[in-house]
């Protein structure tokens, strides 16, 4: 199997085939010497000439992230053959801006009307979660071209609130 | 000893009153709202009731409610734990009425300690350093009178107030009208009184507080100090004991001024007297919580005492066992509350499903915590899942054992304020002990010095993620033994369709 | 301190060291067999090396390959944990030839102690008292001289032996001579020795011990003592210190003793020193342990030392940080032993895969262990999984918190002999500290007092099982929320199939 | 559905419905108070006029055992309609009687051979596992009608290694 797989701004070709019990890979088409093991509580135990890597992987509502150690990535995974990608929602969105709920919750007040005129920074929606009031404010100047929610409406995680042109 | 208790309250302070009732042979009875029935403090107490819907003004807040079910089930204590009813006299009063012990002060020392004006005249009245300023509300005309006495910097305070609402700094006159305006409307809002006092603003001060216990006989001790200066918007993230700001000679002074104000508002049961200390070790009262503290931790790892089995043989009736000569702080204690929030965004709160957990233990390593992998941490509470606490012999192996256990926590699922731990331990000034209130707003307005470095890591990360991938679609490999774990796959593959869809990718 | 340090051991014991390692910023190597690739200590160390197969003696007792893996990847030490290489004089030597340090005592010292016969004679040119009997090994003449000298019952034990292997109880002359027959040949088996030696009998001794801790610039102390009376088959099973039978004088009388066996070997870092202590408080020297002890948390905790930091240091050659009066005990701390053994059979040993895990925490407990949920625990090595340890103010609260976190502990999958410990808590004879080497044996033999009573628990059984068949089939029912866990799913149904291929139905 | 579920040598009919998100349960024909919920951990959190218990479940080589609290149950679970049965291997066997693995390992010596006669209690063979060696003994006075094992031969937890008539 070959994946291209984009992690901290670089891009990767990882190659991956099993033989017997155990995988063989290549990294940018240059073998890479890593023992690795699945353990049944779901972590990865990679040796890399002696070096202990512990891989496991994160669901998020946003998406999967892959955690090595304690340093956590958000990658972006394309498999060739099928064209199936894994991708950050949120990273997903070119040209228009979105506002997205960075948590689920309720909103709670509505700063600025559709069709208005925002400048970057300024508060366009509130949403509360956990007893907090969090402002999501306008990731660009622009006009709203879209508001998809109303006061009160219950929000979740990554849906998209608004959309600025 | 009581027989059956109650614990009005949820979360990792529920579950530690629940383990206090098992080791004491007391029945445990936790209470619930709608959105907790699957919380782990309904399933660990020996009972559990339902006590209302989400909002907590109608549960965890409604004392007819919680009265009510502490008689139906012969519940003959009540501990409130933090928060909520903790410090709420009037429930205190309910429970006295219903002849339901409360475990804490009597209603009368709550009231007292409760109001910040009322607080400070007692304490003045005592014999303890209070801030410079009004004890009391004031008009404008009066404030403008008393800050000129005081010498500005002022500090504006709500008298019913807390948690930096209705507070503003005034560096000169002619800043007062306005603020004094914007504060007492904003306690008006907050509070239902625009009450308002003057202080004078100590720059700068490291926040300090004394644990205090006293039992129903008269004996009141001090369990030494606790260092809560690390501090997000007056919330407190960080917390240590000892401080290494003291030494024995400060602690004792400290400590025997904070049980003459305990004293002089007649308290009983846990307690703590909070300080402001200015660099030139001059300290100062700034209230009493009369309640067990969130941080109370590192005081019973320090000292050895367990401050939860001693509140209950208090509130039962019994004397303290010991005097203030035996108690000796040992070692260095180190707490980190972990909160459901995302340092990297705004700290927005992060309530959702835990899809993956790994608790760190081993030596000099104690957690306190509500949550379980699986669970959904509910939108409609505050936002503090766990906290970590590690104890050494001196505070440099605290702070490097603190760093090893935060390696070995990890939260998948959501965002937590676990990464922002390790700046805070790597900041030369906090290994130093350079910190005062204003420490964390400073290291977080300060650009994050690079991205983490990491080495090599964006290989293996790529790689993993490859492994993942071939993982989910068949399950039938991806593993050196056959066996897939059905907790990886099944959240794997799911975790790929989801984003699939979010994409419109429907070829799958 | 060390850069890079090799831990030629496995299980929660090379875990131990890893964290301690991470704490001391020391990069830490793990070494595995094949059967030990997926084990915990393996990922959690920074580097890991394959050292050979399964059984131990081609991999974590072979000198050769952990040897040439520790020059291989540059460690400049190499920490033995206990088992394996720990005691082996030979291993030491190798280290020293390979110019790594060996973290522990000189090899010298490991053989004056690792004789029974030698560290005796030792142990009595230095004043420590003794059990009545012969140094050396002796022929059956001299044997039957000497009982007679010593006076019946006397023990026949092993010069090389340990763990009870060529151990024999004569009671009268006339059962001599064929006891002392079937012990040399015994202990010739077993340790390629036949050498025996004669001891009086103690009968009903207690077994306790004194951690000892040397510097390699002449200071060593004692760290108190520990009460290992709990034992099945001379395997400790309960551990506490202090010990309900000491006295502060006597604590100080054998903790100097213990202090003056050590010196006379020349010992250096941690150490036990092991006494059998009869009825009238006699105490005599047993045998000493020249590394670090499986119990060595209840010292830790009791006197707030890092036992494993302390080695690593005194390795690195520095002195001792502190001084014998500097040494304070406070509090009371239990051990216990979990093993993956089967005591309501035979104590049969029982590997297998850990289906569920979950593991104890909150105020006063700590858990040191090597498993996690899924691993499959191999059948090669010896079968303890991990160590429960709890602290509190006193012995009554150790207990009773020990039995609050045994019960929130469960391993699932295997036997473990979780079950056996609240017997052992809950029996008069422990609480009262009435224990003796003999305790648990008479406990294990005496008649389990009925089952325990399951009030109304069965009921909840069978509904419970009902609801698990129920989920298991679809699993798009029986959960509150339509969510079905995979973890209990994948498992559950799975489980009904494999039971239901045992009895031949195929009707599924 | 309905379950006959034997536990602690009691059987109880278990009847299970589900109204709206909700389990009803009769016990034995009677209605049994218990409300019910599945968290998402495995565990069932069931509440009976206010008392608080977890149960889950554990799955062994041997069959499945259901834990309440600390107490474990090893259940019988017949479900009349598929006659599905959950029973432990072990306790299948009527009539002759069987030496079963207690634990995976190696057999190292065998102490009797086929056909001969044998007391209860006396030494059949000898199973290796975790350094320590582990003799099974006969069940009952009889004959060895089958021996399925030889030296040296590792054996899995629950093989039948020996029967005795």
């Amino acid at each position: 199997m070959i994946y291209e797989v984009t992690v901290a701004e670089r891009t990767y070709k990882v190659e991956l085939s099993r033989e017997d019990a155990s995988w063989q890979c290549k990294l940018d088409g240059k073998p890479f010497p890593a023992e690795i093991v699945l353990r049944s509580d779901g972590v990865y135990s990679i040796l890399i000439e002696g070096k202990s890597y512990e891989a496991t992987q994160e669901h998020t509502p946003l998406g999967n992230n892959i955690v090595v150690g304690r340093h956590r990535f958000t990658p972006t995974v394309r498999d060739p053959r099928s064209f199936r990608s894994l991708r950050r929602a949120d990273s997903a969105a070119q040209g228009s801006k979105k506002i997205t709920a960075p948590m689920p919750g309720k909103v709670v007040r509505i700063l600025v009307a559709a069709g208005a005129q925002v400048e970057a920074g300024q508060g366009v929606l509130v949403v509360e979660a956990m007893k907090m009031q969090n402002e999501l404010k306008s990731p660009k100047n622009g006009t709203i071209t879209k508001l998809n929610v109303a006061e009160g409406s219950p929000v979740e995680a990554g849906q998209v609130l608004a959309e600025i042109e | 000893m009581f027989k059956k208790l109650l614990i009005a309250n949820r979360g990792e302070i529920a579950l530690r009153v629940i383990r206090a009732c098992r080791e004491m042979s007391i029945t445990s009875v936790a209470v619930f709202s709608d959105v907790d029935r699957t919380a782990l403090h309904v399933g660990k107490a020996d009972e559990a009731y339902h006590v209302g819907p989400a909002n907590a003004s109608e549960s965890y807040l409604n004392i007819e409610k919680i009265i009510a079910t502490a008689k139906r089930c012969g519940a003959e204590a009540i501990h409130p734990g933090y928060g909520f009813l903790s410090e709420n006299p009037k429930f205190a009063r309910a429970c006295e009425e219903a002849a339901i012990k409360f475990v804490g002060p009597k209603p009368s020392a709550m009231e007292i300690m409760g109001s910040k004006t009322r607080a400070r005249q007692a304490a003045m009245a005592a014999g303890v350093p209070c801030v410079p300023g009004t004890a009391r509300g004031l008009t404008l005309a009066e404030a403008e009178i008393e800050g000129a006495k005081i010498g500005f910097p002022v500090m504006i305070k709500a008298a019913a107030g807390g948690g930096g609402k209705g507070m503003r700094v005034v560096r000169t006159a002619a800043e007062l009208p306005s603020a004094f305006e914007t504060a007492g409307s904003e306690a008006q809002r907050a509070f239902g009184s625009g009450e308002v006092y003057l202080e004078k603003l100590i720059e700068n001060p490291r926040h300090i507080e004394i644990q205090v216990l006293g039992d129903e006989h008269g004996n009141l001790v001090y369990l030494g100090e606790r260092e809560c200066s690390v501090q997000r918007r007056h919330q407190k993230v960080i917390e240590e004991a000892p401080s290494s700001f003291l030494d024995s000679e400060m602690r004792r002074r400290m400590g025997e001024v904070a049980v003459r104000a305990a004293k002089s508002a007649g308290y009983t049961n846990a307690g703590t007297v909070e300080f402001l200390v200015d660099s030139e070790r001059n300290f100062y009262f700034l209230e009493m919580n009369t309640r067990l503290q969130v941080e109370h931790p590192v005081t019973e790892i320090t000292t050895g005492v367990d401050l939860v089995h001693l509140q209950l043989r208090i509130a039962s009736g019994e004397a303290l066992p010991f005097q203030q000569h035996d108690i000796v702080m040992r070692g260095h204690a180190i707490e980190c509350r972990i909160y459901a929030e995302d340092p990297d965004n705004n700290f927005f709160p992060s309530p959702g499903k835990i899809t993956r957990l790994l608790q760190p233990s081993g030596p000099g390593v104690r957690e306190d915590s509500g949550i379980y992998e699986g669970w959904t941490v509910p939108l409609d509470y505050d936002p503090m899942l766990a906290k970590l606490i590690v104890y050494a012999s001196d505070r440099p192996s605290a702070i490097a054992r603190m760093k090893r256990a935060l390696n070995e926590y990890f939260i998948g699922g959501i965002q937590t304020n676990l990464g922002l731990f390790r700046r805070i331990l790597d900041h030369p000034d906090f290994i130093a002990g350079r910190i005062d209130t204003g420490f964390l707003d400073r290291l977080l307005s300060a650009k994050e010095n690079g991205a983490v470095p990491v080495n090599g890591l964006s290989e293996i990360a790529a790689l993993s993620a490859a492994l993942f991938s071939a993982a989910a679609p068949s399950g039938n490999h991806g593993s050196s033994n056959g066996v897939m774990p059905s907790k990886a796959k099944g959240a794997a593959s799911s975790g790929w369709k989801r984003v699939a869809r979010a994409e419109g990718l429907r070829n799958l």
